[in-house]
């Protein structure tokens, strides 16, 4: 499946990707109304690591979720690939951040987990930071698949 | 002396996000972010309108404009003139400028327009009809030769073969960045055309895109050997730049870094100081032994540009060049562009390319000359059509670097001499090379060359042409409007209606 | 007043028509008079012309120059030009039908020459480069004086009007030939001069052409280099001295020069065999500005054949038949029919595939 | 053509369904449900209090879950007994199903210490089950006035689910601090300020003497006057099937990494389970919903022929009440040294020993935890990674390039 990847050695670490993807989940349709004076919570990190190389971290959509099966609410699962939160589900008990190895599930500002889902369940339906990263070094595309 | 800045940062707050994108993408640290307001703040003297944060700027919240903060107005002594005297008041120095001259000098490309075809000829649809691009530059022979069983003995002496007559002229590695050569060398090979490696020697890793790759031998000698000699399809003698007629080149220390200086074989660091003349070039019959002993050293299988700065006795020189054994000729217009350049020089030496080109074909030709030579156009060229009317006026070929610079994300502000190019094309700073990434920059180039064979191809078959070949040196194809008697004779075109 | 023809570049379209006997025999020109009449509408009277060949066998070791004079002064400054170079073997009127349909005729001369052999030592050149070098003289320099043929045992016949006038006019049914071709012209606009109608000839080369070439340009300046004065500005001209290029300075034969002025396509020459696209990019390398663009159909005639050539996008209609010991070659089928009406072998060749006929070795 | 029998019908039964499933399409499964609700998410009956979910909402898999995965369940119905030998299961109503693997997945039941008086207490619940919630429901009104006896996990998500549907809420527990088994006595301060904070009462370091009726005495002597009494003081795991077959059990069911009993053919697997608590190095029962899920799960596909482990068992507990959230996992062993950040907000207690983190505390920021959980379930060596990065933040920067680059450049 196609999933998203990270090119470090392009990574400008602008940050444009958080944005991007805050404004992609707000399901509003300017992004100044959108995030203006707003803190804004990513589903997207930019990291930097001690040489000063960033690059951005999203849900690796693993192969053996540990997400999915520590979601004490059903909310959490695995549909075409695609880890999807059922966001009438989730009750905010945060366990898929306590459990996911790359801290790619955070919480959305109001208490409850957001992650990932390759806006395939927002209205962009094609990851926005993918779309939106200025050098390249996000991409969407099919890798090999772990054994 | 200060001056209220050039230009001014305009933020449109309503629309700011505090992204700070703005802040982490400009090098010349214009952008701030003020943490007690909560504001992005900006130094606008610092700015050099590059446009790299109006372009990168997510919700557009952000444009430059120029400063309408003016001294008194005076025709004869603008703002710049004055504000120059004012600098160099200060520094007692040279003044720099970069890319080419800006000047409302005549831009003879747009005074010439092309033909098409009505009624009684067709025009020719490339969409329907094949049409062809393909170029050979180099020497023709004066007379095909047979073989004893009465074939054609096809031995040529060596050709450049490009898919359309378009190249990227020479930039040097150290002037633009790693990423922007292997933009421009990914990008041709892939084109089926070549780059140019300017006078900065030939990384190790861009070895393999040889085939696609002319390697420049100019007055510092830098980074030549035998082996990048060999690499290349074509050695070009660079003799002069059209952006800088009779003087050398400067690569300030601070560029030649790791791999730049490695790369031209000079110690990290140092300056690297072009001469103005080849010093081994002090007339033509030292031009003619240094073209034979280049081809002696690659065996006669490379074709031997000579690349002149358009000036004013150009038409004899390039007869004279013909004449060294030179396969190619490059003319390089007084428009080109540069990494960096003394203002005096970039903007009053040499002439025009369209003149240059037009003199230099015509007088080749009374000579009877011209098949000894190809000729390439440089110096602005800027668009399809600009490639026509130069094939048309007699060019084999045009050189572009300016538009594949802006194809890999220049804007034109002029300042690669400050090595801060924020496009990640003329710097060598890691941080803002990273900014180029070849898959994006060569992908550009591909798509531009792309865009420029598809309209040549349609001006083509406008003209009921369907190859390449029947265009060059075509001249009825082409009108002049609004020139004089004289400038149409040197173009050797008629004026539009004639 | 309107430009002179030279002074300006005339598109016009064209009929063409060529007839060959490859056994040699000779035929009087009323068939090929005959032949442009279906194909009137494709000349408006600006021009027509005929060339033939083998119609001065007593005369074939001498040049036979046919000379327009615009007045007699003119007639004896060309004459003493001639006299410097030339023995003059014979100098005569040729006949003409007069007749109302053919005005403003100028005076038309046939004169046999043969090279002085000191003058070629001299020059330390070839009979046939003088005779090129003084027609060129003649008609870049001698105002009102216009040579319009000037090879062996041939000859051209062309005049302002329909070309079945013109052929009557010269009553070509008094000339043999084993091959002729004709044309008819339609020029957008024209000064009306003789010398403007076709054939174009340089030595034995005749050329009739139908179409309007886009490379004109490029073919022109380039083979001005090499001596030729493209005075007429007409596609015709330009082609005829690439043809004379070509063949006689280059030594190229007839299948490499169609290959060169009507070059494969790449794309065509990447499918030949190694040993064909070595040469054919060998030729479209070294000849790249004789490449020839937009649409033309020609009949080159020449000592002993003829060659019929389209641009190789067909742009212009040319249909060939073959009857017999007979070649036929028209811009319409029309037109063969008319020479030869129960002909069964018609075909249209395809754009840039060189039609050669030539005559049997001896016969001509 | 097998037969699998799966004792009980929470989350480890459903784990164990979808294991079978990974490796088995064809074979029977039976499900013996003593409890009349399809699998649900025994966690959220607090939520259900709250409103923030409801009955529908809170089923763990979709409506079609057991037709799709072609499950037989008896509703109803519970296992009275496992004959190891003749490999069948007898139910409540005598009935015997023979199987060729069983699981048993019965979870745990609330233990009720004995407390005088407790019979007098007219309105009194346990907190474990939908029908423990609905009866709870029932019985409160916007005045009552609820004792809950235990300040544990379950104790205190009932007192947050209660909050706004009652009076007045008072814990009780006999430990000195809320959440004793997760957090020390910081971090429950912290924890129980903030409770406090919103409105429920503490009377901790002490358990109840005697009730009478709506009137409870404390040991220490306190008094409580209330209508409705929650039990919540702790779960005992369900091992006495297993026992009575003769399997070996300890506090609870004792299984290995493949969730095998130490009978042939008989799996354990979720609350009723003691097993390897890899931080700690020692067995214990965990009772947490994702062990028991993996549990299921790796009892399911060795059930089913296939060949799977769970071996790197931690506990685990992410829990927060009125918006401010803990996460514990792993544990303190003797001589382990403490990292600790600490402002009013917030507390972060990282806990290594021997090169490994086996624990840690984080109340107030929960921003990317999972990677520290992630150090302690994979015995990551502190040498090999920038700890000191890492302490501040949780990032895979401080991971090594190898290491991310294997995650965010393939597929993981």
């Amino acid at each position: 499946m196609k999933r998203i990847y990270v090119k470090e050695e392009w990574c400008l670490g602008c940050h444009l990707c958080e944005y991007n993807c805050a404004f992609a989940n707000s399901g509003m349709t300017d992004m100044v109304k959108a995030l203006r004076g707003k803190e804004i919570y990513p589903r997207i990190q930019v990291e930097t690591d001690e040489n000063g190389v960033t690059y951005a971290v999203s849900c690796r959509h693993c192969t053996d979720p540990i997400c999915v099966k520590s979601c004490i609410a059903g909310a959490l699962s695995k549909k075409d690939g695609v880890i999807e939160i059922d966001h009438s589900k989730c009750v905010g008990c945060l366990t898929c951040v306590l459990v996911c190895p790359y801290g790619a599930v955070v919480e959305d500002g109001t208490g409850v987990a957001q992650k990932c889902e390759l806006c395939m369940t927002n209205s962009h339906g094609t990851p926005q930071c993918v779309k939106g990263c200025p050098n390249g070094a996000i991409v969407f595309e099919e890798r090999g698949e772990a054994e | 002396m200060n001056f209220y800045p050039e230009f001014e940062v305009v933020r449109n707050d309503s629309r700011c996000i505090r992204c700070r994108v703005c802040e982490r993408q400009c090098a010349n640290e214009v952008h701030w972010f003020d943490a007690d307001g909560k504001v992005m703040l900006s130094d606008e003297s610092k700015c050099v309108n590059c446009q790299r944060c109006v372009t990168l700027c997510p919700t557009r919240a952000l444009k430059i404009v120029k400063s309408d903060c003016r001294l008194r107005e005076n025709a004869n002594y603008s703002d710049q003139t004055i504000k120059e005297i004012y600098r160099q008041a200060e520094t007692g120095g040279v003044l720099l400028s970069s890319m080419g001259n800006p000047n409302p000098l005549p831009v003879y490309w747009d005074k010439i327009l092309i033909n098409a075809s009505q009624v009684t000829n067709p025009p020719i649809d490339p969409l329907r009809e094949p049409m062809e691009t393909r170029v050979f530059l180099g020497k023709k022979p004066d007379h095909i030769t047979r073989n004893p069983d009465g074939s054609l003995d096809t031995t040529l002496s060596p050709q450049l073969s490009l898919s359309m007559p378009v190249m990227f002229s020479a930039m040097s590695y150290g002037s633009i960045s790693y990423n922007a050569h292997a933009s421009l060398a990914r990008a041709a090979t892939e084109l089926g055309i070549c780059y140019n490696t300017g006078e900065g020697g030939l990384h190790e890793d861009f070895y393999k895109y040889g085939k696609n790759t002319i390697v420049q031998v100019a007055s510092g000698r830098f980074g030549v050997h035998k082996d990048y000699l060999e690499a290349g399809a074509a050695i070009e003698i660079k003799m002069g730049q059209g952006a800088k007629p009779g003087i050398g080149g400067h690569l300030p220390g601070t560029k030649a870094v790791g791999d730049v200086a490695k790369t031209r074989m000079i110690p990290e660091g140092s300056d690297a100081i072009s001469p103005a003349p080849h010093h081994d070039i002090y007339s033509i019959e030292d031009l003619r032994q240094l073209v034979y002993s280049l081809k002696e050293a690659t065996e006669y299988r490379l074709p031997v540009i000579v690349k002149v700065a358009a000036v004013h006795n150009i038409a004899a020189i390039a007869s004279g060049i013909a004449r060294s054994g030179a396969d190619i000729i490059a003319i390089d217009g007084f428009r080109g562009g540069t990494g960096a350049a003394p203002t005096r020089i970039r903007d009053n030496v040499g002439i025009p390319i369209e003149l240059a080109l037009a003199a230099v074909d015509q007088r080749l030709r009374d000579e009877g000359i011209r098949n000894n030579v190809s000729i390439i156009c440089g110096g602005s060229v800027r668009s399809a059509a600009d490639v026509v009317k130069a094939i048309a006026l007699g060019a084999d070929a045009c050189y572009i670097a300016t538009a594949a610079c802006l194809a890999m994300g220049c804007h034109l502000c002029r300042s690669c001499h400050t090595g801060k190019c924020n496009w990640g094309i003329a710097t060598q700073r890691p941080d803002l090379v990273k900014r180029l990434n070849p898959d994006i920059g060569s992908q550009r180039l591909v798509n531009l060359m792309t865009a420029w064979r598809h309209e040549i191809k349609e001006l083509m078959g406008g003209m009921g042409i369907n190859s390449i070949e029947s265009l060059r040196g075509n001249r009825l194809m082409l009108r002049g409007v609004g020139l004089t008697e004289k400038e149409l004779q040197i173009l050797g075109i008629s004026h539009a209606g004639e | 007043m309107s430009p002179l023809e030279g002074q300006v570049r005339i598109p016009s379209g064209c009929a063409v028509s060529a007839m060959i006997s490859k056994d040699g025999r000779r035929m009087n020109g009323e068939s090929i008079i005959e032949s442009m009449i279906p194909m009137h509408d494709r000349s408006n009277g600006l021009g027509g012309g005929f060339a033939a060949y083998g119609i001065y066998p007593e005369y074939r070791d001498f040049y036979a120059l046919h000379i327009f004079f615009n007045n007699r002064a003119c007639q004896s400054e060309c004459m003493t030009l001639l006299k410097e170079y030339f023995e003059i073997v014979q100098d005569e009127h040729i006949k003409v039908r007069k007749m109302p349909q053919i005005t403003d005729e100028p005076i038309i001369r046939r004169v046999f020459v043969s090279p002085m052999q000191s003058v070629l030592r001299h020059l330390q050149i070839d009979d046939k480069e003088l005779v090129v070098r003084i027609v060129n003289r003649i008609n870049s320099q001698l105002d009102g004086s216009y040579v319009f043929s000037c090879g062996k045992n041939m000859g051209a016949f062309k005049a302002v009007g329909f070309p079945e006038d013109v052929g009557r006019y010269y009553r070509l049914e008094e000339y043999d030939a084993y091959c002729w071709t004709a044309h008819g012209r339609y020029p957008t606009n024209t000064p009306g001069w003789w010398g403007g109608a076709h054939p174009f000839c340089m030595l034995d080369y005749s050329i009739v052409h139908n179409g309007e070439i886009s490379s004109y340009d490029a073919n022109r300046r380039f083979i001005e280099m090499y001596g030729y004065k493209c005075t007429l500005q007409t596609d015709t001209e330009v082609i005829t001295y690439i043809a004379d290029y070509l063949l006689r300075r280059q030594g190229l034969n007839l299948e490499e020069m169609a290959a060169v002025i009507a070059a494969p396509f790449w794309s065509t020459i990447e499918g030949e065999s190694e040993e064909k696209k070595k040469k054919l990019t060998y030729l479209r390398t070294v000849f790249p500005s004789l490449l020839v663009t937009g649409p033309f159909s020609i009949i080159l005639g020449f000592e002993g054949g003829l060659m019929a050539l389209n641009d190789r996008l067909k742009l212009r209609s040319m249909v060939v038949g073959e009857q017999d010991d007979m070649v036929y070659i028209a811009s319409e089928e029309a037109a063969i029919r008319v020479m030869a009406p129960d002909i069964k072998h018609i075909w249209a060749p395809a754009g840039g595939e060189p039609v050669i006929v030539k005559v049997k070795e001896g016969a001509f | 053509m097998k037969h699998y029998v799966i004792i009980g019908n929470g989350v480890a039964a459903a784990g164990c369904i979808e294991g079978i499933r990974s490796v088995d399409a064809e074979s029977a499964v039976t499900v013996i449900s003593a409890e009349n609700h399809p699998v649900y998410c025994r966690p959220l009956i607090s939520c259900y209090l709250e409103k923030k979910t409801d009955l529908e909402r809170m089923h763990y898999r979709s409506e079609s879950f057991y037709t799709d995965n072609n499950v037989k369940v008896l509703y109803g119905r519970s296992a009275a007994k496992i004959d190891a030998a003749a490999k069948t299961v007898t139910l409540d109503n005598g009935e015997t199903i023979a199987y060729d693997a069983v699981c048993n997945a019965s979870g745990s039941s609330p233990f009720v210490p004995p407390m005088a008086g407790l019979d007098t207490v007219e309105k009194k619940f346990s907190f474990m089950t939908i029908d423990d919630t609905l009866a709870l429901e029932q019985a409160i009104t916007p005045e009552s006035r609820v004792l809950i006896i235990g300040a544990g996990l379950i104790g205190l998500k009932c007192a947050e689910g209660l909050h706004d549907r009652v009076g007045s809420i008072t814990v009780c527990d006999l430990a000195p601090r809320v959440l004793s088994s997760i957090l020390d006595d910081t971090c429950a301060a912290m924890m129980q300020n903030h409770l406090e904070k919103n409105g429920i009462s503490f009377i901790l370091g002490t358990s109840a003497k005697e009730f009478q009726g709506g009137h409870a005495v404390m040991q220490n002597g306190a008094e409580v006057d209330f209508d409705v009494l929650v039990l919540a003081v702790g779960v005992r795991a369900n091992t006495q099937l297993v026992k009575a077959a003769g399997g070996e059990v300890n506090r609870g069911i004792v299984v290995n990494d493949k969730c095998q009993t130490s009978l042939k053919d008989i799996y354990a697997a979720g609350d009723c389970t003691e097993y390897h608590d890899i931080s700690s190095d020692m067995n214990k029962v965990m009772a947490l919903m994702p062990n028991a899920y993996m549990q299921g799960r790796t009892a399911g596909v060795n059930m089913a022929g296939g060949d799977t482990v769970f071996n790197n068992a931690i506990p685990m507990n992410s829990i927060g009440f009125f918006g401010f959230h803990c996460h514990t996992a792993g544990s303190q062993p003797e001589g382990c040294t403490m990292y600790e950040e600490a402002d009013e907000n917030h507390i972060k207690r990282l806990f290594v020993k021997d090169d490994r983190l086996t624990g840690f505390m984080l109340l107030g920021h929960m921003h990317r935890t999972g990677i520290y959980t992630a150090l302690i379930r994979n015995q990551t060596p502190l040498s090999s990674v920038d700890f000191a990065r890492l302490q501040i933040e949780p990032q895979l920067a401080a991971m090594g390039s190898d290491f991310r680059n294997k995650v965010l450049k393939g597929v993981v």
